[in-house]
């Protein structure tokens, strides 16, 4: 067993973990700042696949990593306002029209990959960034600080939203607006506008995820996410709406997987009980879900369209 | 305190109109606002004070009508604007974020010193400042939902401090607030008032009114009755303005033989929704054939009282007794198998369902009896009969039976509840408001229903805010105020003047002087 | 009968352009296209078998001549279907059924062989001594791909870690990803993998300089500086003969199979890798040893 | 006639979202090269323009149909199911496992056992989110997603273990699939010649089924009023935790069987997965939703709106041949519909508020008041 259960190992797992946290990071990070400010989308997971697309297609035509980058940003931001313009002009019922947008994602991103692409060409990722002196601490600095720049970019979103939703005028009236619009409202505050900026930076950062995710691995194929967009969702109510609380679950949903995936190939599950522990994450979600939501209420105006008077 | 009658008012709305779906809130209102004034503005519920004061917010726009400050025109269209116009208003419900602290829900939607950061140390400051000049004790730090009712209403005095408003409008400010806390508010209203500021102040307590105002409006009906000026009117001759109408006499009462009694109310404690006690140690009772009628200002623990006894919240203590039987608490469906009959004060959120039709309005509560559902199914032909009798007895006017319970006038939905509760003859009845809103042949339709019930031996509790209501119905009254129940009389020794008192928590014995300023 | 215009259609689960299983099936038609003339239909991306079994059953009716359910998840239903179209051919992979049906052929690939092959190979050239495999399901090709890989390398060197992963997915490549990762971190400084995931492992192989053999089509274009190997896919080798027995009237019955003997199968070298010669032979040898019968590689 | 007007918007403003979704799927077949007339042709014309189409739509429409019809009930209670994908699975598995259970039944007994045991398994799964919400608050939106994971990696266990095909061990291939189910449950066929079988007309009864339950007993009632207004229902003494359960485990049951039928009803007699999210439901757990929302919650009116989608479906794949496209494409046009069809709920709700404006409403409420006498004598 100690010579299967290595120091190496451990920091392979860690840094694993990291790794497969992030699009998950970035995705719930977007929504957790909608949800914030009280309106729910179902349909991070379609975003993150056309953002995705669109970054490997940019970067497969113009060999530049961060114009993909920035397409998948537009892309999620194109997205944010759309959905911003049925939810909060429309009014439009939040669950279901997520799932609308989730499958015109799903859809689209694959159509637009098979007539586009074909086949599957790869894309150069990013390079690791080493950071000076940080990785050159023993393990911590291998685990930590041996990532490529969007690794980086993902965590530090969460000191910066933070920061934002906690310190900055905008962040207060987001909260405001979850909790109460009407009194927002009554002080000026645009109920609309701050939804739409907080959708739009919140589609941006699902776009982002997506956009990673396939710069990451290099690569694009049919439905490249693999629902991840929805496990993100129920992240936010994990990390009970707080940018740290996200980075947590995610972290947790990121290194679970990672062990599961390196005791796999240790051959420390067997192979017959995989799907079993598949199931793992989802369960310990729900499981939090109902600790959390007697503890932690969700925005309260969390899905309800905001009509002054009404 | 006025200044000379010349000049041009800081605020002036010329034929204000606004309708909703059903009715028309405001009717070609005009109203003005002359500097350092306090103008209060009076009327019955519904009579569409709010909905002009939104109007001027910038909350609504109206249908027709046009805002003038100081002289000149401006379209109010949206609350930024008005604020950026140096209107401010401090809503009839509260208008604070619960999850977010004092100073913040001050410094929401003003722009802060260190933009884009939020500068709540400044804020927190100021604040200080101003509670110390106002004499408003407050914590900036602490989250609002911590807060006391009292206390959130200090926040949004500071709100509208804060803002340095030359108008402010205040929306029934005081209908949650304890008398001391009344008095220290109005120190504070004169105190803005003398430093030039101009408030509109609205309230339903007539001495409150006089107390506080250099001039009344009186709206009815969406329309303005008239104005008065507190030296030279009397709460009568307003309350006549607000009512539109001559007291009426009480409906004949045959006396009915009281027997044992069938309602028991003992000890009991309710908690409100701001986890308060509402109803603090209640005990009566009420025997077959008798109406006790509950007087008293919305909000002083009335409809905690009658959620609690039909079973919709859980008492804290306390026991509830329907022909000597215990009933358990918080379970509506017991309540009702006792006997108990409910007529909510909401109509449209708790009485009907808004998008079911009239016949499915009418077997809400008893659609799982035998003869109206058979092994599930429900049976048409004798829910549609009953429908019909309940509908020529009550005469509740609807095309058929099929038309959605929201396309009724507020009389008929109201008429619509009534038959459903009694049609089960029960033994207990809960009225709350049972006419408010309704006009004047309905609700003497309404009584007489009641006073039917009565003869028929059932106790009933009617719950009004409006005083002539209780008297014409009731054998005894009594008073809420706090929770509390300031004294129950019999009917031959009220009088309005000695309800009225016990409803503003005066002790009947010592009544205040009403109040007018001295001019200076 | 050879000139007549031969109606085939294709039912895949994955797209056409895959670069793993059904690019093979796919390619191996459009090779014997350029010798016969056929109208091919291809329904691919139906992972949903119903969708599958709806599309089969459509061409036979339609009049197909060949009927290609290729995915080994669509035999319960072509069993099924194809006793209702006795005059239409059906082939089925990859499989070794028939149904006991006289229009049924099933095809399937001893993709073990090509593994083992590799197997050797990357034992050899590993430095380790640990090598690693990045799997789907533990299922039909995808299994016998990898016993044959573990086997060839435990055969080369008996000492070697071969780690085998089936990650649970044909399609999570992120996951696919991060079990090739995970491998690197024990120390495999070869990967191989099967089933059309893979991309990502390749990705995760390139960006550490790990050496990678490929599996079902030829993955040298995902990354030209790592693979050193491919098995490919030459289905034609056998759709010929099916060809063939329908222009005599047999519609099916039979098994087929693509070997290395039978040139069905190929291990194809990426020029652009410098292999070293040792390795090479290595290969070549097992390759010839496999053909002669000398080597059972699960045996 | 006031009633009439409301009925034709309430189904013109949804045409005209759909619409408005086609003209933007024609745009994007023409984008891609193809001619849009005769992409929409043909795949019109394999759906419904023959009967072997007419067939496949049906068969198709079948767990549309009836995931829609529990889509209805659970939404006109006010919970949002989105987990029709997860307790069709858990309906199929379990009634498989019935099915494998007895092997000797007759078919007259055998198929009304399965279908009820799919029906069982499909309503437990669905009650769990309705307990979670109704006792710990817990959002059935997130709660539902996540038991669809949870139910196809169990699947995925029971088909790749304990229920997997002795044959495919034995022959060591290991399909993950369930040995041929016995052929007393092969769901009957009900066309000579076409694969339309009994599903089909469950389907339709069931819809008619729900209309029953929704308008006719003294459960939908209760349903009906916990979802238009909790507040009157607590108050008229109905159980509203026990009812927001009650609604999802119905809505599941409906899944479930959706779920048993496509395994009774499938070409090959078996259960099978392909180890993804919705490769055994196709999708039908989410698309159910679009179905019965087109159909405006109705469970009736569910079964054109199912024929339609189902057909969709079946015409994509022409398409895809026709004119070679993608049927992705149809993936994205379902989205597009879906988003369309809810945001012009707006729309309606507009028109039906200028309805009821006294204003406008005049001619309307006299021409009311002068018949009600009438209305009321018979
Ligand atoms: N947003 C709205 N939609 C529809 N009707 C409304 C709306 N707001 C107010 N009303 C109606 O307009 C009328 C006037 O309401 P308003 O709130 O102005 O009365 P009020 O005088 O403030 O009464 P109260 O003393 O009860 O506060 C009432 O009949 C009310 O039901
Ligand atoms: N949407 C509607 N569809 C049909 N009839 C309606 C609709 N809305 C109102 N009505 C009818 O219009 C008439 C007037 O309604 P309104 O609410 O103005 O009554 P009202 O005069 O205020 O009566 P009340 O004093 O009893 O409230 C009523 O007979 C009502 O049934
Ligand atoms: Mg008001
Ligand atoms: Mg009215």
């Amino acid at each position: 067993m100690s010579d299967l259960i290595n120091t190496t190992i451990i920091i392979a797992t860690v840094a694993s973990g990291i790794r497969l946290a992030t699009p998950f990071l970035l995705a719930s990070l977007g929504e957790s700042i909608g949800q914030r400010s009280g309106v729910l989308n179902l349909g991070v997971d379609g975003v993150m696949l056309l953002g995705a697309f669109a970054a490997y297609y940019t970067v497969l035509k113009t060999g530049n990593l961060f114009l993909g980058i920035m397409i998948g940003l537009i892309l999620g931001a194109l997205i944010g306002l759309f959905y911003a313009f049925i939810t909060v002009n429309l009014q439009a019922q939040q669950g279901v029209s997520g799932i609308g947008i989730y499958l015109f994602g799903l859809g689209m991103s694959d159509l637009l990959f098979q007539k586009l692409v074909g086949t599957p060409r790869p894309i150069m990722p990013f390079r690791i960034l080493h950071i000076p002196l940080l990785s050159d601490i023993p393990i911590i600095g291998e685990m930590f600080f041996d990532h490529s720049l969007i690794v980086y970019v993902a965590f530090l979103l969460v000191p910066l939203l933070s920061l934002i939703i906690n310190r900055t005028t905008y962040g207060m009236n987001i909260r405001a607006i979850g909790e109460n619009p009407e009194a927002a409202d009554s002080l000026g505050v645009s109920v609309g506008g701050i939804r739409y900026s907080a959708l739009i930076i919140g589609n941006m950062l699902a776009g982002l995820a997506g956009a990673a995710l396939a710069i990451e691995l290099g690569i694009f194929q049919h439905n490249l996410t693999n629902a991840m967009g929805f496990i993100a969702i129920a992240l936010v109510y994990f990390g009970a709406w707080r940018p740290l609380g996200v980075m947590a679950g995610s972290l947790v949903f990121g290194v679970v997987a990672a062990i599961v995936l390196q005791c796999k190939t240790l051959g420390l599950i067997p192979r017959s009980a995989s799907d079993l522990a598949a199931m793992a994450p989802a369960i310990i979600t729900i499981l939090a879900l109902v600790v959390v939501a007697n503890r932690f209420r969700q925005p309260t105006a969390l899905t309800k369209p905001y009509v002054r008077g009404g | 305190m006025m200044e000379e009658s010349g000049s041009v008012p800081v605020l002036e709305m010329r034929g204000i109109t606004k309708h909703f779906p059903g009715v028309v809130a405001n009717d070609n209102v005009s109203f003005n606002l002359l500097k350092g004034e306090v103008h209060a503005l009076l009327g019955e519920n519904g009579a569409g004070k709010s909905t002009l004061m939104k109007i001027l917010f910038g909350f609504y726009p109206p249908d027709a009508g046009q805002v003038f400050l100081n002289g000149h025109a401006v379209n109010l269209t949206s609350p930024a604007h008005a604020i950026a116009n140096g209107i401010c208003m401090i809503h009839q419900h509260f208008m604070l974020v619960p999850t977010l602290t004092v100073a913040e829900n001050v410094a929401l939607g003003l722009r802060s010193s260190r933009h884009p950061l939020t500068d709540l140390a400044a804020v927190t400051k100021r604040i200080q400042q101003l509670s110390d000049t106002f004499g408003l004790q407050v914590d900036p730090l602490a989250y609002v939902w911590q807060l006391a009712v009292g206390e959130r209403q200090r926040v949004e005095i500071i709100k509208a401090l804060y803002r340095d408003a030359s108008i402010l409008i205040l929306d029934e400010p005081t209908a949650v607030l304890t008398p001391k806390e009344v008095d220290d508010l109005f120190q504070i209203l004169r105190q803005m008032a003398e430093a030039g500021r101009s408030l509109i102040f609205i309230s339903h307590k007539l001495h409150e009114v006089m107390a506080l105002s250099d001039r009344i409006t009186v709206l009815r009906n969406g329309c303005v009755t008239g104005e008065a000026n507190p030296c030279d009117t009397s709460r009568a001759k307003l309350a006549q303005m607000m009512v539109g109408r001559e007291v009426k006499l009480a409906p004949d009462k045959p006396h009915t033989q009281i027997c044992e009694p069938r309602l028991e109310v003992k000890d009991l404690v309710v908690e409100g929704d701001r986890k308060t006690d509402a109803v603090c140690g209640l005990s009566f009772q009420i025997c077959g054939g008798e109406v006790l009628g509950v007087a008293g200002v919305s909000g002083n623990g009335q409809r905690e009282l009658a959620e609690a006894i039909c079973g919709l919240r859980k008492p804290k203590t306390g026991q509830i007794k329907i022909d000597g039987q215990s009933v358990p608490s918080g379970n509506a469906k017991a309540a009702r198998e006792a006997g108990l009959s409910y007529v909510p004060e909401e109509r449209m959120r708790d009485g009907a369902i808004a998008d079911f039709n009239i016949f499915e309005n009418f077997i809400l509560l008893n659609h799982g009896q035998k003869r109206f559902c058979r092994m599930g199914f429900l049976r048409f032909t004798p829910i549609h009969q009953h429908s019909r009798t309940l509908i020529d007895e009550y005469t509740v006017k609807t095309p058929n039976l099929e038309t959605p319970a929201k396309n009724l006038s507020g009389g008929n939905i109201q008429k619509l509840i009534l038959a459903r509760e009694l049609s089960s003859d029960p033994k207990v009845l809960i009225a709350a408001q049972p006419t408010r809103g309704v006009d004047i042949g309905a609700a003497e339709y309404i009584h007489e229903r009641l006073s039917h019930q009565r003869t028929n031996g059932t106790a009933t509790l009617v719950i009004s805010e409006d005083l002539d209501e209780v008297l014409a119905l009731s054998d005894r009254i009594a008073v809420m105020f706090e929770g509390r129940i300031m004294g129950i009389v019999n009917r031959e020794e009220a009088s309005r003047e000695r309800i009225g008192l016990m409803m503003a928590g005066v002790d009947p014995d010592s009544p205040p002087a009403d109040y007018c300023p001295s001019p200076e | 009968a050879a000139g007549k215009m031969l109606k085939i259609a294709i039912v895949a689960p994955s797209a056409s352009n895959d670069l793993a299983f059904t690019q093979s099936i796919v390619d191996g038609i459009n090779a014997v296209k350029k010798e016969r003339p056929i109208d091919l239909a291809v329904t691919d991306g139906t992972f949903v078998v119903e969708d599958a079994a709806a599309a089969i059953r459509d061409y036979a009716k339609k009049g197909y001549d060949l009927v290609i359910a290729h995915g080994s998840q669509y035999g319960g239903s072509l069993k099924e279907i194809a006793k209702d179209f006795p005059k239409t051919a059906f082939a089925w992979g990859t499989s070794a059924d028939t149904f006991g049906l006289p229009n049924v052929s099933s095809y399937e690939a001893a993709s073990d062989e090509g593994g083992f092959v590799m197997g050797m190979m990357a034992a050899a050239l590993s430095k380790k001594g640990s090598i690693g495999v990045v799997g789907p399901i533990e299922v039909g090709d995808a299994k016998l791909f990898v016993d044959g890989f573990v086997a060839g390398a435990k055969a080369q060197n008996p000492k070697i870690k071969a780690n085998v992963n089936y990650i649970g997915s044909f399609s999570d490549v992120a996951l696919a990803a991060e079990a090739a990762r995970a491998h690197m971190a024990v120390g495999a400084d070869v990967l191989t993998g099967t089933a059309q995931m893979v991309v990502g492992a390749i990705g995760a192989a390139r960006s550490k300089g790990v050496a990678w053999f490929g599996t079902q089509a030829d993955q040298t274009e995902l990354a030209p500086e790592i693979v050193v190997a491919c098995q490919v896919y030459k289905w034609e080798v056998i759709l010929r003969q099916i060809l063939a027995d329908m222009d005599n009237g047999i519609l099916g019955g039979k098994k087929y199979a693509i070997t290395l003997a039978n040139d069905g199968l190929m291990i194809e070298f990426n020029p652009k890798y410098k292999l070293p010669d040792t390795v090479t032979k290595i290969g070549k040898k097992a390759v010839m040893d496999i053909k002669s019968g000398k080597i059972k590689p699960l045996k | 006639m006031n009633n009439l007007k409301t009925k034709m918007i309430s189904w013109t403003i949804p045409s005209c979202a759909v619409l408005a979704a086609l003209i933007i799927g024609a745009i994007m077949l023409s984008a891609l090269g193809a001619n849009p007339i005769k992409g929409f042709g043909t795949m019109f014309a394999s759906a419904f323009g023959n009967l072997d189409g007419l067939a496949s739509t049906a068969v198709k429409s079948i767990p549309l149909l009836l995931v829609g019809i529990g889509i209805c009930i659970a939404f006109r209670a006010s919970v949002i199911n989105i987990g029709g994908e997860g307790q069709m699975v858990m309906g199929a598995l379990l009634a498989t496992i019935m099915a494998l259970a007895f092997p000797g039944l007759p078919a007259i007994i055998f198929i009304p056992l399965v279908l009820l045991v799919g029906l069982i398994g499909g309503a437990a799964w669905g009650a769990i989110p309705g307990a979670l919400k109704a006792y710990f608050n817990v959002s059935e939106i997130l709660s539902t997603i996540m038991l669809n994971i949870v139910a196809v990696q169990f699947m995925n266990f029971m088909l790749r273990g304990p229920l997997i095909d002795p044959g495919e061990i034995e022959r060591g291939t290991r399909i993950p699939q369930t040995a041929r189910l016995p052929e007393a449950t092969d769901l009957p066929l009900l066309l000579e010649g076409a694969r339309m079988h009994l599903g089909f007309l469950i389907a339709v009864l069931a819809a008619v089924a729900a209309w029953i339950l929704l308008w006719r007993t003294s459960l939908g009632f209760r349903l009906r009023s916990v979802g238009l207004n909790p507040a009157a229902a607590r108050y008229a003494g109905i159980p509203v935790k026990r009812s927001i359960i009650m609604a999802l485990a119905i809505s599941g049951a409906m899944a479930g069987l959706a779920g048993a039928i496509l395994v009774f009803g499938s070409e090959s007699h078996r259960m099978v997965t392909d180890g993804s999210s919705t490769g055994f439901t196709g999708s039908a757990g989410f698309n159910g939703i679009v179905v019965a929302l087109f159909a405006g919650l109705h469970p009736l009116w569910s079964i054109p709106s199912a024929l339609l989608f189902g057909g969709m479906l079946v015409g994509a794949n022409a398409l895809q041949r026709a004119v070679q496209v993608p049927s992705a494409l149809i993936i994205a046009l379902n989205g597009l519909i879906v988003v369309f069809v809810v945001s012009s709920e707006y729309f309606k709700r507009r028109v039906q508020t200028v309805q009821t404006d006294p204003k406008v409403q005049k001619t309307v409420s006299d021409s009311d008041k002068n018949q009600e006498s009438d209305n009321l004598k018979d």
